[in-house]
C-alpha cells in the first residue's frame, strides 16, 4: 500500500459555515474529497498552522469539518468567511471497519460525533442498525442530534448529558455500558461499537467492550506534523506504529497494548502529557 | 545462496546497511525499534538538542511526485527525552543506533555531545548541515570549512571512546574542502548528504510559501546521483567511512552507493515513496541482487567503482 | 477573456515567456524555429564556442522518471557555423533569439562576445556554469565571485547596445554573494539555473560510471523548488531581471516562476518529459490559469509572491 | 505522445555471433525489445562509446544488431565475444508504415538489408508480397540472402551487384526503376517502397518513386547522440525535425523537402558535410 505521494495542499473556498454551537462550527467544501469515514484531512490556514481534523461528510460533491475553537488555529478559522481560501491535504489514515448488516453502537464525545455520523450515514446504506450515543457537557454542547435523528429509523439516538439538560443524566459511557447489556450472546459477533471522543472516554468504553467481548475500534488522536508517515511525531509506543498511517482509526485491542492509550500523548516536541 | 549483507561502520557491526536517516520517523525509541522491525540495519535518532527546541509551525513537509521538500526545523524536547528514549531503545536494542545531535552554537555542540555520549549511542552524528533553520541559526556550519571543523574538533574533544561522524551539506562550492578540513579535525567519518537549498515552494492561489518556515531543504529520487557523486569524491579523497544518505529508494540504489564507497546508506524520504516497508523491500533487493552476481558478503562491493 | 502572456525582459518584448534552455534543441537554427512553432516565446542557443569544441563521446544524457543526468560537453562547431545558423534564424524569425556564450579563459570571453554581438542575437547570455566541463576547464567561473565579475566584466566591456545576462550556477554556497558580484560588473539580468552537481550514475554490472564523462549535471522536476527560492532571493536582492529555469514542466510551474520574481522561463529537460509540444501546452497552461484567475497580462504577476 | 522516460541503458550479454561478411557482423541478445521495424535502439561499449543501430529483427524472446565494422566503436564491437555486456537505450524513432496486403518493395544498400529484413518478416504475416531488392559491391558484401529467401513464396529477391557477381550487375536502383515501371496503374496505391541504405541511393529511389507516383518511405540517418529528443543534433533543415524521433523513417515527400536530404548530413558539432 503506497500513500498518496503527491501531498500538496488542494486550496478550497469555504462553501458554507454551519454554526453547531458556542464552540463548534461546520465547514463545507465543495469537493470530492474520496474520503471514508474515520480518516483525517490536514487543513491549512495560510500563515497560521495546518492541523489535523476528522471527516465529517465526504460524498460526490461536497466534504465538511466539524471544528472545536480550542486554539490558535481553530480559533482563526472560526473567524474565516465563506470564501475564504484553506489548503486541505488527505484524506489520511485509516477508517472504521464493519460489514454489511452488523449492528453498529457508536460512541461520541465532543466532536466524535460528527466523524461517527459519517459513519452512520455509510452504514445504514449498508442496512447496518444503529444506536448512537452523545455526550456532552449540556444540550448547547450536542452535536449533529438533528442530522443523525434524519438517519431514519435504524439509527436510535441516545442522549447523555454532565447537566441532565437532555437526555440521560450522567456520562455516555453509562448508556454505552446498559446497550452492551443488552446485546444476546448471539448478536455479540455482528455488534461493533466504534468510539470517538477523548481518549479517556474511549479507554472507558474499551474496558466495557472487553468485559463483553464485544469488538471496539477507536480513534487514537496524536500530535501530527505531515499526516503521511513520515515525521514520527504520532508514534505510540510500543510498537512505533504511526497514528496518521495505521491508525487513527484502530481496533481496541491494539490500543489496549499501547502504552499511551487512556495514559499519555505526546506534544508537538515529542514530550509526553498525561492526560 | 545465502548472502552476507552485514557491514562493519567505524568499528561497529551493522546487520545491513540501510540506516534510518535522521529526522524521519526518530522522534521516539519505539518508532526506532519499529523501522529496524521493518528491516532497518540500524536506526538514526532525529537531531538532538540540549534545551527543548520547538521547531517551525505546520506545514513543515510537502510532497509531489518528484520530490520532497521539509522545514520541520528540528523540534527536541531535550536531553531529558532523549536519556529517556535512548534508553528504552537500548533496553530492547536489534540494532546499531546512531545520535545526531544538533546546537545553535559552535561551543554548544560539546555539550550536547558529552551529554549524549554517555547515553551509550553506537555513533555519534553531528548535524551542522540543516538548510531550514537559517533564518534562525544563519548559514549552516558544515557551509564554513571553519566552523565545520570547529565544531568537529569540540565534539571531538569531549567525546572520546564513541566513533563521532559530520553530517555534510550539499549546499557548498567545494564539498572535499570542507570534508577535508572535518576529517583533519578528527572526524571519523562521514554522513553525506543532507537536503538541498532551500527550495520554496508558493502556493499559487495565495501567492504565499507553502511551508511554514517558507523555505526547505529539498530530498527525493533525483538526488540520486548527486549523492552518489559527493560519496565517491568523498571516498577517493580522505578513505573515511560514509553513509551515503539522498535519494535511496532502492536495493539498486543502495549497491550503487556501496560501489560509489559508502559503508552504510541512509534511508528517509523513501519511506514516503515506498511507505515503512521501504527497509525490508531494499535489503531484499540487495540481498536479490548479491544472490544474482554472486556476492557472498555485501561489504565486498564497497569501492569496487572503476572509476 | 484573452490574455496578453508577453513579457518584457532586458528591452525585448517575448510573446510569452517560455523559453528554450541552452543545450536542449539548440543545434540548428531549424531546430529552434521549430521550437517556436511548437509554441515558444523565445530560444536559447546552445553554448557557441569561438573555435571548434568537440564535447564529449556517448552516452551522453541519461534520464530516469526522476531525472536527467547529462554531460554533452557543450560541443559546436565554432564561429563560422554560428554566423550561418544565427543568419538563418533571423532570416525566418519569429520570437526573440539569445545567444549563449562560452570560453575556456576568462579573457576569451570578450572576443567570442564580440562576434556574436555582431550577429545581432537580442539578447547575450553568459555560461560560466556548465558543471559538465569541469574535469576539462575546471570549476566553472560561476563558482568564484570574483572569475564570475571578470568574465562580466569582459563581456560587457567587448558588447555595447545588446543586454548581457550572466547563467549561475547552483553549485554554490552562496548564489546571493556571486549574483552581486556579476550585478556590480554590470551585468543586465540573471538565467538562473544550470545543471546541479555534477552528479553520477554508476552501472551495476560493468561497475563504471554510464556516462562517457563519468559525470553530469543532473536536472528534472525535483529541482523546481530549488530554482524558484534561488529567483527569488535574486529578485529580492538585485532587482535585475531572471530567467528561472530549471525544473519547469507546467503552466503553473511557469507562473509560480513569475510569482518568485521572474520575467522568462527557461524550459529544457521539460522537452523530454512531456515531449517537443511542451511549449503550447504550458503556454495554453498559463493562458487557461490566468484566465481563471481574471489576470489579463500575465507581466502583472510578476514578483506578487508574499513572502 | 510521450517518449520513454527512463532511457537507462540495459546491460546484455552478447547471446551470439554472426559473421555476416567480411565487415558485418549480427549480434544477437535474449530479451524482449519490442521494437518494430524501422525503429533504432542506442548500444553502448562501455569505455568505448555509444552509437545508433538499427533493429534486424525483433521477437519475444530476442532481437538482432547487424552491425558493420567502420570506425572506432563498431571495430571495437566486432571484436568483442559471446557474453560480453553491451548497453542497450531504445527502441526509439519511427517504424515502417503499411497496410495489411499492400505490395511492398523493399530496397536495401549496405546494412540497409537488415532492418528490411525485419519489416519483411513482419510484413509476410499481414499477407503482403514483397519485392526485396539488395545491392552490394559484390558477392561477398551481401547481406540476409539466405534469410530473404526463407521468408517464402511472397517474397521475390533481387540482386544487384556492381561487379555482376552475382545478379545484375549495376545499382539495385536500377532494379527498382523496372520494378516501378511493372506495376500496374491499379496497382499503384497498394505498391509501397521502402528504401534504407546511403542516402544517395534513398534519394535516387525517391526520384523515382516520385516520378511513378508511388509511395515511399526512407530512413534518415543523422548523428545521434540522446536517441530521445533532447539533444537537438539530429534535426534537419528546415523543418527541424529530429530525426530520432519524428524520423529515422519518414515519407519521402517528407525527405524531399529536407535541404538536407541526398546533400548533406551533420557532424557531431553540428557542422555540415556534404554527401
Ligand atoms: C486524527 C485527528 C482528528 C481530529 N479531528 C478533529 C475534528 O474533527 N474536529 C476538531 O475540532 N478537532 C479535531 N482534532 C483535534 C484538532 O487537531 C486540534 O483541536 C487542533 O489541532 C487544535 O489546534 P489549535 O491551534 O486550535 O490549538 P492548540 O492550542 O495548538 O492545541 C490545542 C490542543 O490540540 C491538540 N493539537 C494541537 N495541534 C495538533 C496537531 N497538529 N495534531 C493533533 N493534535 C493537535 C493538542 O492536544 C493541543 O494541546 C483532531 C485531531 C486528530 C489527531
Ligand atoms: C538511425 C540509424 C540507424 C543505423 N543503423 C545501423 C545499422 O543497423 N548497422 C550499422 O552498421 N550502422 C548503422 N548506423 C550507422 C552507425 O551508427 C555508424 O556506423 C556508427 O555510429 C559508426 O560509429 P564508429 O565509432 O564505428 O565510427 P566513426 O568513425 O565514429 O563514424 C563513422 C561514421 O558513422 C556515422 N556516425 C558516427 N557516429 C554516429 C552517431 N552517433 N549517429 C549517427 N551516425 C554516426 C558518421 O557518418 C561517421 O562519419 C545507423 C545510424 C543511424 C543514425
Ligand atoms: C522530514 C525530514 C526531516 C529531517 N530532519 C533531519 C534532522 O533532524 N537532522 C538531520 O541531520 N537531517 C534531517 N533530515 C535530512 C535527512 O536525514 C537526509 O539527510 C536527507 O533527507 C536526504 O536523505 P533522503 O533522500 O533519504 O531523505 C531530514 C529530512 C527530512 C525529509
Ligand atoms: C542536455 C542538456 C544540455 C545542456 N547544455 C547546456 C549548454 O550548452 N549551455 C548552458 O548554458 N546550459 C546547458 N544546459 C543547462 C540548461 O540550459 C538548463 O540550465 C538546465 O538544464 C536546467 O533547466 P531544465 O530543468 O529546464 O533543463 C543543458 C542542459 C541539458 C539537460
Ligand atoms: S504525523 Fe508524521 S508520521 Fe504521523
Ligand atoms: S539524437 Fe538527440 S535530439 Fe535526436
Amino acid at each position: 500500500m503506497f500513500p498518496i505521494l503527491n501531498t500538496m495542499p488542494k486550496m478550497l473556498p469555504i462553501a458554507k459555515i454551519i454554526r453547531e454551537t458556542s464552540h463548534v462550527k461546520t465547514f463545507v467544501f465543495r469537493h470530492q474529497l474520496g474520503a471514508k469515514p474515520g480518516q483525517f484531512i490536514n487543513i491549512w490556514v495560510p500563515r497560521v498552522d495546518e492541523k489535523p481534523m476528522s471527516v465529517a461528510m465526504s460524498n460526490d460533491v461536497e466534504f465538511w469539518l466539524t471544528i472545536f475553537a480550542v486554539g490558535g488555529m481553530t480559533k482563526r478559522l472560526h473567524e474565516m468567511k465563506v470564501g475564504d481560501l484553506v489548503g486541505i491535504r488527505g484524506p489520511f489514515g485509516t477508517s472504521f471497519e464493519y460489514e454489511s448488516g452488523d449492528h453498529l453502537v457508536l460512541l461520541g464525545g465532543g466532536y466524535g460525533a460528527a466523524p461517527l455520523y459519517f459513519l452512520a450515514s455509510e452504514a445504514v446504506k449498508k442496512k447496518c442498525t444503529i444506536d448512537f450515543i452523545v455526550g456532552a457537557r449540556g444540550k448547547e454542547h450536542l452535536l449533529f442530534l438533528d442530522r443523525v435523528k434524519k438517519l431514519g429509523k435504524n439509527v436510535k439516538l441516545h442522549i447523555a448529558t454532565d447537566d441532565g439538560s437532555v437526555g440521560t443524566k450522567g456520562y455516555n459511557t453509562q448508556i454505552l455500558e446498559s446497550v452492551l447489556s443488552s446485546v444476546k450472546p448471539g448478536n455479540k459477533k455482528m455488534t461493533r461499537v466504534f468510539a470517538v471522543g477523548p481518549e479517556l472516554m474511549m479507554k472507558r468504553a474499551s474496558d466495557m467492550c472487553f468485559a463483553h467481548k464485544i469488538s471496539c475500534q477507536v480513534s487514537i488522536e496524536r500530535y501530527m506534523k505531515c499526516g503521511f508517515g513520515v515525521c514520527g511525531n504520532c508514534c505510540v509506543d510500543d510498537s512505533g506504529e504511526r497514528m496518521c498511517m495505521e491508525g487513527p482509526v484502530v481496533d481496541h485491542l491494539r490500543a489496549r497494548k499501547m502504552k499511551d492509550f487512556g495514559a499519555y500523548h505526546r506534544d508537538k516536541v515529542g514530550r509526553k502529557i498525561t492526560f | 545462496m545465502k548472502v552476507d549483507l552485514s557491514v562493519e561502520f567505524c568499528g561497529v557491526r551493522f546487520p545491513n546497511p540501510l540506516v534510518l536517516a535522521s529526522g524521519i520517523l526518530g522522534v521516539t525509541a519505539a518508532s526506532m525499534a519499529n523501522v529496524v522491525r521493518h528491516g532497518a540495519g540500524g536506526v538514526t535518532t532525529k537531531s538532538l538538542w540540549l534545551e527543548a527546541h520547538m521547531g517551525h509551525p505546520n506545514p513543515v513537509i510537502l510532497t509531489t511526485e518528484h520530490f520532497m521538500i521539509n522545514a520541520v526545523g528540528v523540534p527536541d524536547a531535550g536531553i531529558e527525552k532523549a536519556k529517556e528514549e535512548l534508553a528504552i531503545y537500548n533496553s530492547m536494542k536489534k540494532a546499531p543506533i546512531i545520535a545526531n545531535i544538533i546546537a545553535g552554537r559552535k561551543s554548544d555542540y560539546g555539550q550536547i555531545a558529552e551529554e549524549i555520549a554517555k547515553l551509550n549511542p553506537d555513533i555519534i552524528e553531528v548535524n551542522i548541515s540543516c538548510p531550514n533553520v537559517e533564518d534562525e541559526l544563519g548559514k549552516p556550519f558544515a557551509c564554513s570549512r571553519d566552523d565545520a571543523a570547529a565544531v568537529t574538533r569540540e565534539v571531538k574533544r569531549r567525546v572520546k571512546k564513541i566513533p563521532v561522524i559530520v553530517k555534510l551539506s550539499p549546499n557548498v562550492t567545494s564539498l572535499l574542502e570542507i570534508a577535508k578540513s572535518v576529517a583533519d579535525a578528527g572526524a571519523d567519518g562521514f554522513c553525506a548528504l543532507n537536503t538541498w537549498g532551500p527550495g520554496m515552494v508558493i502556493d499559487l492561489e495565495t501567492r504565499q510559501p507553502i511551508l511554514a518556515n517558507k523555505v526547505g531543504g529539498v530530498s527525493g529520487p533525483a538526488t540520486k546521483p548527486l549523492t552518489i557523486k559527493a560519496v565517491y569524491d568523498l571516498y577517493r579523497a580522505t578513505k573515511l567511512p560514509i553513509i551515503a544518505t539522498g535519494g535511496m529508494m532502492t536495493g539498486e540504489d543502495a549497491i550503487e552507493a556501496l560501489m560509489a564507497g559508502a559503508q552504510l546508506v541512509g534511508v528517509g524520504t523513501a519511506v514516503h515513496y515506498r511507505g515503512i516497508e521501504v527497509f525490508g523491500k531494499m535489503r531484499d533487493e540487495m540481498g536479490k541482487w548479491c544472490t544474482q552476481h554472486k556476492v557472498k558478503k555485501v561489504e565486498e562491493i564497497i569501492g569496487t567503482l572503476k572509476y
